[in-house]
């Protein structure tokens, strides 16, 4: 961690975004992570995404599991409510959360031992039930807050310090999210700012389950060569499907793209996504044929990352319960209580 | 042969069937019929962990005196299961009634010569009249329901409208089953001496009162509280509660112009997430509840310890049933008050409602949602199988005109805009209660991070002992609070001045009231206090400093009320003497009289008499 | 200014330091040189929930009498972490020490003039000795370490061999290693005057006696007692039993021709697979434990439940931590008794074992398989953070050689061939513990179904009221047998007789020693009694009663042990006075003292000392 | 339920098998599901392949969850010792007993709720693992033994009794087995008892961990025909992609079938599967492509079923840890415990 707080005192000439924020706005405390780590650089992308979507920080709402990086939503968006949950089951507080109030910007962070081995079936059924949100998870292959133990993304073989070696094979939550029904998905690498901040804006965007899987090395316990999550090792074998501009509506388009090489998604609110193919034959509203691509692509040892699949018009949990469109939290006695005279009436009934 | 019972709107009948065979409706048809004849009846289902095919029971107490906790011993038995038959003979009171099928002749060996046996061709009449098998089966249920029409001296009229209501719609169906009905009245009208010994008289004695069932109630509680959010998995016995408050919701909760809900019922995938739905919709100000049973509490521990350190809004419905483990999924118990009363690892205390009957559940299910607003810590509504899933009567259900809601300390924008100094655990009241904001609230100001790990009065992160400390000790004082806000114990004091004194809560009730005029025949006279929450009301310690012997009644084996009790109260354990029913049965008033009665006569009673003046 | 404290091998030196800048090894060497001289010592730990880059301390008790419990206060402090400056010098006691890197100047403000200040400019020689950055950093460990040697007057010698050993194997590392230590001691024995009024002198008082920490202990105490099963899941401050378990195993427990592995260790999902590897292992037949702390006996609750009901043996390690919820995971606290007691929802009670330290650790670890077998139930070992993560100054781990394991009543082919009755919960012997078979004993004897719901003496489902009691029954029976098998408390009477007792457990116990002998210099006696285990032994209620009034010592915020000793002893809760202490840290003899001191301050001793003899 | 039980006393001709056993000898104790229940159907699969692979019954041990299919251990293999456990956990104490013993046939007996439901992260890493197991699901698409909610299985849009719609997207079991690294994944169908009994005897025999997917339609809450999991709907849509022909070692290969039509493979105990491809470009060996295949079918509202993956000479849990062979429940003293001299040697260390 660096000791140095930031300066509070705003600088007049710091850039403000479309409702008048600066960068900082978005920030949140000193991280006390280790200097290095993958999560901080995943925090800054955050706040990267939601200053230039211009959100207001207090319309978002972080929630996380338990972990080095469930830690991280106090490391951004200070002026939005964070929810550090218990261990693997911030995908149900989120789900309540969202039900109480449909209205808000939901972020979900974990760690791959967080969602993949405690928590693999909350993750599993949040996806199924389509919760609006965005849910990332800090993959670095281990379990970093207690100290390099295994999770459940670790590589087959693989040894930890005290020796132990993992026999167990390995979880691709990509290719869960795909199978489960999450209608975003994309994965990236804590080290590709570029690749990251489009893709969580456009998971933002998005309406319905996204899913976000980030490579995300742990500098102290999983960061050799060999490892599958450390910086060389993704460096090495990142294959990209695809490059992501997000436009905005209020945005005029201006990049033009040699024609066939580009996908244009228009998201439900209207903004537009654009998709520089990498891989030509890659299909992102394919679910099976992503699935196909994706399993080949890891078998050779590849890292598949972009926006792997998206289904713009997919519905989310309120459209499928037809829930009234007021935030339900907001909702007083006149909606909620039947009254004295309904209550006699039920009276009557039962005799 | 003892004189055969002969008693007027005072008897039991039980009903022994096979699970899936279509009784339930024609046994309810009987039960409901008493009341409409205005006379007091309660009707307990006792069924297996199955769907089809193994022995179910149906006891329905008829009491002019208005006692309607299970009474034990049956003066009527109708015996329709001949898996069960030995156990179901065995059971019938000297002097009482035995109905059966007699389609196929029974050896001698297999009845009892102290009982009035009454053997009905059900069978025989139903193939006869009845060609397809699932009808045979069906219909033969009405017809006994007609036999014991005529035997009991039934008001036919009754049960005819009360088909006509039930089948209301499916028109055509109504006939048929009047038609059955007349089979078995004809039949007995036609061969048996009727009525017997056993005999319903039209009264007076019903009034206001309606028919429920806990869950059902509890549930339409949840309504009128303002519950938005249900987050639930299922498990016996307290699915209905949610499957109920999904009805009502129906009902009353569909917007009118959009048709749009106005609630959110989500079946999660366990009952870890079924809290946890219910703990992140309360953190973000809706109110919110899930309902379970004994394994489902031991399931949500760590969430409940979340929500108590946090100090989140919840509220549990838990439906006590048999345990520990699965135990006896469809019996009751009240087992969980400790695993409930200290939920999750560490320095835990909750707070837990003892409804004593669906009049209660449905008043204490909308008290909760202000409870847990107010104190901030989730709620248990503690329910079991007996009032949950019963049909009991009981008053009708109220609800006063400009009653609101109380959604307790939430700081609002306005608040903060105006500067009004926010820390989310900073005790500006000193009730130990703090203020809370919700997200979304304000652009820049009330917004806090919520955590299960030591933090200070402005819910930052913290690892020193002080702050841990203080947090501590005010959710002491918040709990010390509580007792104020949580009901009222109800007291009532014995005709005569007593040392003794006895404890009740919960689906005790009825049994203890019937058992105190029981006991006070045989001269032993008890004040009683009947709980009604925890932590305990200051009412609740006077009312063991004021005798010298208390019995505390509970459903369970180990006395776990006594034992919060005399923790909390500091009171010497010998002075509470536990009484215990735990068989998975519901506690009758038999029990207890015979449990005091033996202990005080132990006591000698005499020079207690004299003590007094 | 006050005299600067002068003091020889009596007192107590904290190191503040930055948590991931290598101070850990220079501070444990620190500690271990100071055994190596015969000076008996205890070091602490205590860390932030992190990684790297918060504060973290270090704090090392020095004490001939052999006080090895927390003191409380500090005489000299190793001021190496300019963000916890502050606290860390308003700690040190009037007349201390101050040790602090001097190479960049602070303002006189930032210092006491009640104390004696060292500044070393470890950076500016560790930045002119070294190039590397790491090397910097991790080289002025050492000097400050060679630095401190000279200024306590240490055995040079005694800190070489201990780094000759450490980097044995990698001895490139010696050099750099005694040089730097040399930096330290050469700049002190130059600059400053040596010793200080704190002195270390050879003496011979730690004799057999080990250092190790309770979680190495408890691990081997594991491979010794026949553990063959583990299943974890890691959480602070259990993770390391499980891994010391992998490493002891790796060493004893690899078959010598095979070189295969005579155990399996499981890294489960979570806690709830964790505790069902156990069940499952241990119902067929393997000695199998997992190790956890409050968040996951919360999760294991409902199989704890089951292991209970169904009877099935599991050790289960509870390395307690600051709580509720997420709490304070790297703080001690011992308030998991009631929820490991009354585990999982029902009428439930468990057993628990309570080691004083990793001695007890070790002998209790081996114990409860034995136990867990005999009695076919759960069993826990309570541990704590304080004896489970730091190094204690303990007696040698004792084995009896021609010790046997326990296996409990296992019902054998040759019995079964023999036609020897078996129920599986047939009371045949009437201590309430029945026989077991293990699967796949006998091709077609004493197979049977093992279910967490209701059954009968023959493991039959049964739905059955009086079976049900009577399986509840007899598990209280069992329990009450518990008693006499259980590690029985130890009891110390005072010198002077005395109508005061006290209860402690646990890590309680160094605190508590020398509690009691400050407070018979106060001439105020007390009889002891440590408690090892729940159920509890006659003995504890045997001292109860002797005594008017008892102090229970315990560390957590609700007296948990209390409440159980109020309840199974039938106790008035007026005779046994909490004494308690929750912050997160080690209790410490100060505390005790005051605590209990002034209490009997207030009760005035004369009158008492009149009753005695 | 039928009410008569079954006479106890062996009748003379009684056919036996090569330990023999007769088919009674593997028989338990009479049913209490519903008259119909297709789980009664999955017993006397399990019951007639113990019978033809002439297993001891005592050498197996049968665990189960909670729910309707998890009473069903008591309903068959009689002689064996059984373990009804909590709902949703069978997997790890499965994984447990099998740590314990490995010289023990485990049988996995489970619901779509208890599974896919509260089980789903069990049910996952049971499988990662690769527990020697054979892990049946009872499939029917709902919680029959509390009265007919939905479970996880459950068809999207499906109504329950009390008029609550599912609205949450379906699991399936059988993708999910394929991606988390089954070493044999079938699916089959309670009414299709010839293709049902070879599939748990090659399961059987399989060493790892074998998970069957058996729609198993309960027809007290989710038979009505727009059930997928549905009498009728399975047999218009049952799409089998292969017969298997189970021959053990000793038997010796009669049947001979047209060239190019059949696999065979040979498991690490010698046994025989002989597969009569019915759809020819169908290959069991290829995970991804069982997978897609999988897929595209499902998306077609078909039920794909028969031995759908296996991969024959993967080893399991205990070749990846290396532990003995001998069980670990068998090792006394002299094995486990290092007595004292080895313990005054570690004292020594630690002074
Ligand atoms: C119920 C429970 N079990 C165990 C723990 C201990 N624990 C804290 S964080 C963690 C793993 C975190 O791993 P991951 O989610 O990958 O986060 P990372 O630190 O790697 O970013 C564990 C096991 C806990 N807090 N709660
Ligand atoms: C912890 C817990 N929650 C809930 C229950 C109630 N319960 C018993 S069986 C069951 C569902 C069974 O469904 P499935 O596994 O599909 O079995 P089926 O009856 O359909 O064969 C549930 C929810 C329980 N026994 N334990
Ligand atoms: S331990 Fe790993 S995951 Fe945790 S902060 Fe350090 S580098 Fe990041
Ligand atoms: S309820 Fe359904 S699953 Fe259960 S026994 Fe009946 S048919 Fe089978
Ligand atoms: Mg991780
Ligand atoms: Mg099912």
């Amino acid at each position: 961690m660096t000791y140095i707080a930031k300066p509070r005192l705003r600088h007049p000439k710091l850039p403000t975004n479309a409702l008048g924020y600066t960068h900082r706005d978005y920030e949140g405390a000193v991280s006390t992570l280790c200097a290095g780590c993958g999560h901080d650089s995943i925090s800054a992308a955050i706040i990267q995404a939601c200053f230039e979507l211009s959100l207001a920080p207090h319309r978002i709402a972080k929630l996380s599991g338990i972990g080095c990086s469930s830690k991280t939503p106090t490391y951004f968006l200070g002026k939005s409510h964070g929810f550090n949950s218990v261990h693997g089951r911030m995908p149900s507080v989120l789900t309540g959360a969202n039900l109480a109030n449909r209205d808000l910007i939901y972020l979900g962070i974990s760690g791959d031992g967080d969602s993949a081995s405690i928590g693999l079936g909350q993750f599993a059924h949040c996806l199924r039930r389509a919760v609006d949100m965005v849910y990332i998870v800090e993959n670095n292959g281990v379990y970093g807050l207690t100290k390099g133990q295994f999770s459940a993304t670790a590589d087959k073989g693989s040894k930890a310090r005290r020796g132990a070696v993992n026999t167990d094979s390995p979880i691709d939550l990509v290719a869960l999210a795909l199978q489960l029904g999450a209608s975003f998905v994309g994965r990236s690498f804590s080290g590709d700012k570029a690749q990251l901040v489009p893709l969580i804006k456009a998971a933002i965007e998005h309406r319905g389950a996204a899913f976000i899987d980030v490579i995300s090395p742990c500098v102290a316990f999983n960061n050799n060569p060999e490892s599958t999550k450390s910086f060389d090792y993704v460096r090495a074998h990142n294959e990209a499907v695809n490059r992501l501009d997000m436009i905005l509506e209020r945005d005029e388009i201006t990049a033009d793209y040699a024609p066939g090489t580009v996908e244009t998604v228009v998201q439900h609110d209207g903004s537009v996504l654009r998709l520089r193919k990498l891989a030509v034959d890659y299909d992102p509203y394919d679910r099976i044929s992503a699935l196909t691509h994706l399993q080949q692509r890891h078998a050779l040892g590849e890292v598949v990352t972009g926006l792997l699949f998206v289904e713009p018009d997919s519905g989310d949990m309120h459209d499928l319960l037809d829930t009234v469109d007021a935030p339900l939290n907001g909702l007083g006695e006149a909606e909620l209580c039947p009254g004295p005279a309904a209550l006699a009436k039920f009276n009557a009934s039962r005799r | 042969m003892p004189q055969p019972i002969a008693a007027t709107n005072d008897f039991v009948v039980k009903f022994a069937n096979v699970n899936g065979s279509g009784s339930a409706s024609a046994n309810a048809l009987f039960a409901k019929s008493i009341l409409r004849m205005g006379i007091p009846a309660s009707s307990r289902n006792i069924f297996p962990s199955n769907i089809q095919g193994l022995p179910t029971w149906f006891e329905v107490r008829i009491s002019d005196k208005g006692h309607l906790g299970r009474r034990g011993g049956v003066d009527m038995m109708v015996a329709m299961n001949p898996q069960t038959w030995d156990e179901d003979i065995a059971e019938i009171e000297p002097g009482g009634y035995l109905f059966y099928d007699a389609t196929k002749p029974l050896p001698p060996s297999k009845f009892r010569d102290d009982i009035t046996i009454i053997g009905a061709p059900l069978t025989a009449i139903s193939n006869r009249e009845y060609n397809d098998a699932r009808q045979r089966q069906l219909f033969k249920n009405i017809i006994y329901l007609g036999a014991l029409s005529a035997l009991l001296d039934m008001d036919a009229a009754a049960i005819e409208q009360l088909i006509g209501e039930q089948f209301r719609g499916k028109d055509t169906l109504i006939k048929p089953n009047l038609r059955a009905l007349n089979l078995g009245r004809d039949w007995a009208l036609g061969e048996q001496e009727c009525p017997i010994g056993l005999r319903l008289e039209r009264a007076d004695q019903v009034g206001q009162r309606i028919s429920i069932n806990g869950n059902d109630a509890a549930a339409l509680g949840c309504v009128y509280g303002g519950a938005t959010v249900a987050a639930w998995y299922p498990i016996t016995p307290s699915s209905s509660l949610a499957e109920a408050f999904a009805t009502h919701c129906r009902r009353y909760r569909i917007d009118p112009e959009t048709k749009k809900k106005r609630y959110a019922i989500v079946q999660a995938e366990d009952e870890l997430a079924s809290i946890g739905m219910v703990v992140g919709a309360a953190w973000n100000g809706a109110r919110a509840f899930t309902a379970t049973s004994g394994p489902g509490i031991s399931l949500m521990q760590e969430f409940i310890g979340l929500a108590y350190f946090a100090e989140i809004p919840a509220v549990i419905f838990d439906v006590q049933r048999g345990s520990p483990s699965t135990g006896m999924p469809t019996r009751t118990q009240q087992a969980d008050i400790l695993s409930c009363a200290h939920a999750s690892h560490g320095d835990t205390k909750h707070v837990l409602l003892f409804p004593e009957d669906p009049h209660e559940a449905f008043a204490f299910a909308a008290e909760a949602f202000d409870l847990a607003d107010r104190l901030q810590t989730p709620v248990f509504v503690m329910l079991d199988l007996d009032i949950g899933m019963n049909d009991w009567l009981v008053e009708p259900l109220a609800w006063d005109e400009d009653r609101q809601f109380d959604r307790g300390k939430v700081m609002t924008a306005e608040e903060l805009e105006a500067g009004v100094e926010f820390g989310r655990y900073l005790d500006v009241d000193g009730d130990g209660i703090t203020y809370r904001t919700l997200p979304g609230t304000h652009p820049t100001r009330g917004a806090f991070f919520t955590r299960g790990t030591t933090k200070d009065r402005y819910a930052r992160y913290s690892e020193e002992g002080p702050d841990y400390v203080d947090n501590m000790q005010r959710l002491l004082h918040k709990f010390a609070t509580a007792k104020r806000l949580v009901p009222a114990p109800v007291k009532r004091t014995a005709r005569e001045a007593t040392r003794f004194g006895a404890i009740y809560f919960g689906s005790t009730a009825p049994a203890m009231t019937e058992a105190l005029e029981a006991l006070e025949e045989r001269g032993i006279h008890l004040d009683t206090i009947r709980v009604r929450a925890y932590p305990f009301h200051d009412d609740v310690l006077d009312f063991v400093a004021a005798h010298d012997r208390i019995f505390l009644v509970e459903q369970n084996r180990d006395a776990q009320l006594r034992s919060l009790l005399i923790n909390d109260g500091d009171i010497d354990p010998a002075r509470l003497v536990p009484i215990l029913h735990y068989d998975g049965t519901p506690i009758t008033a038999r029990f207890i009289v015979k449990a005091i009665g033996d202990m005080l006569d132990v006591v000698t009673l005499a020079p207690l008499r004299k003590a007094l003046p």
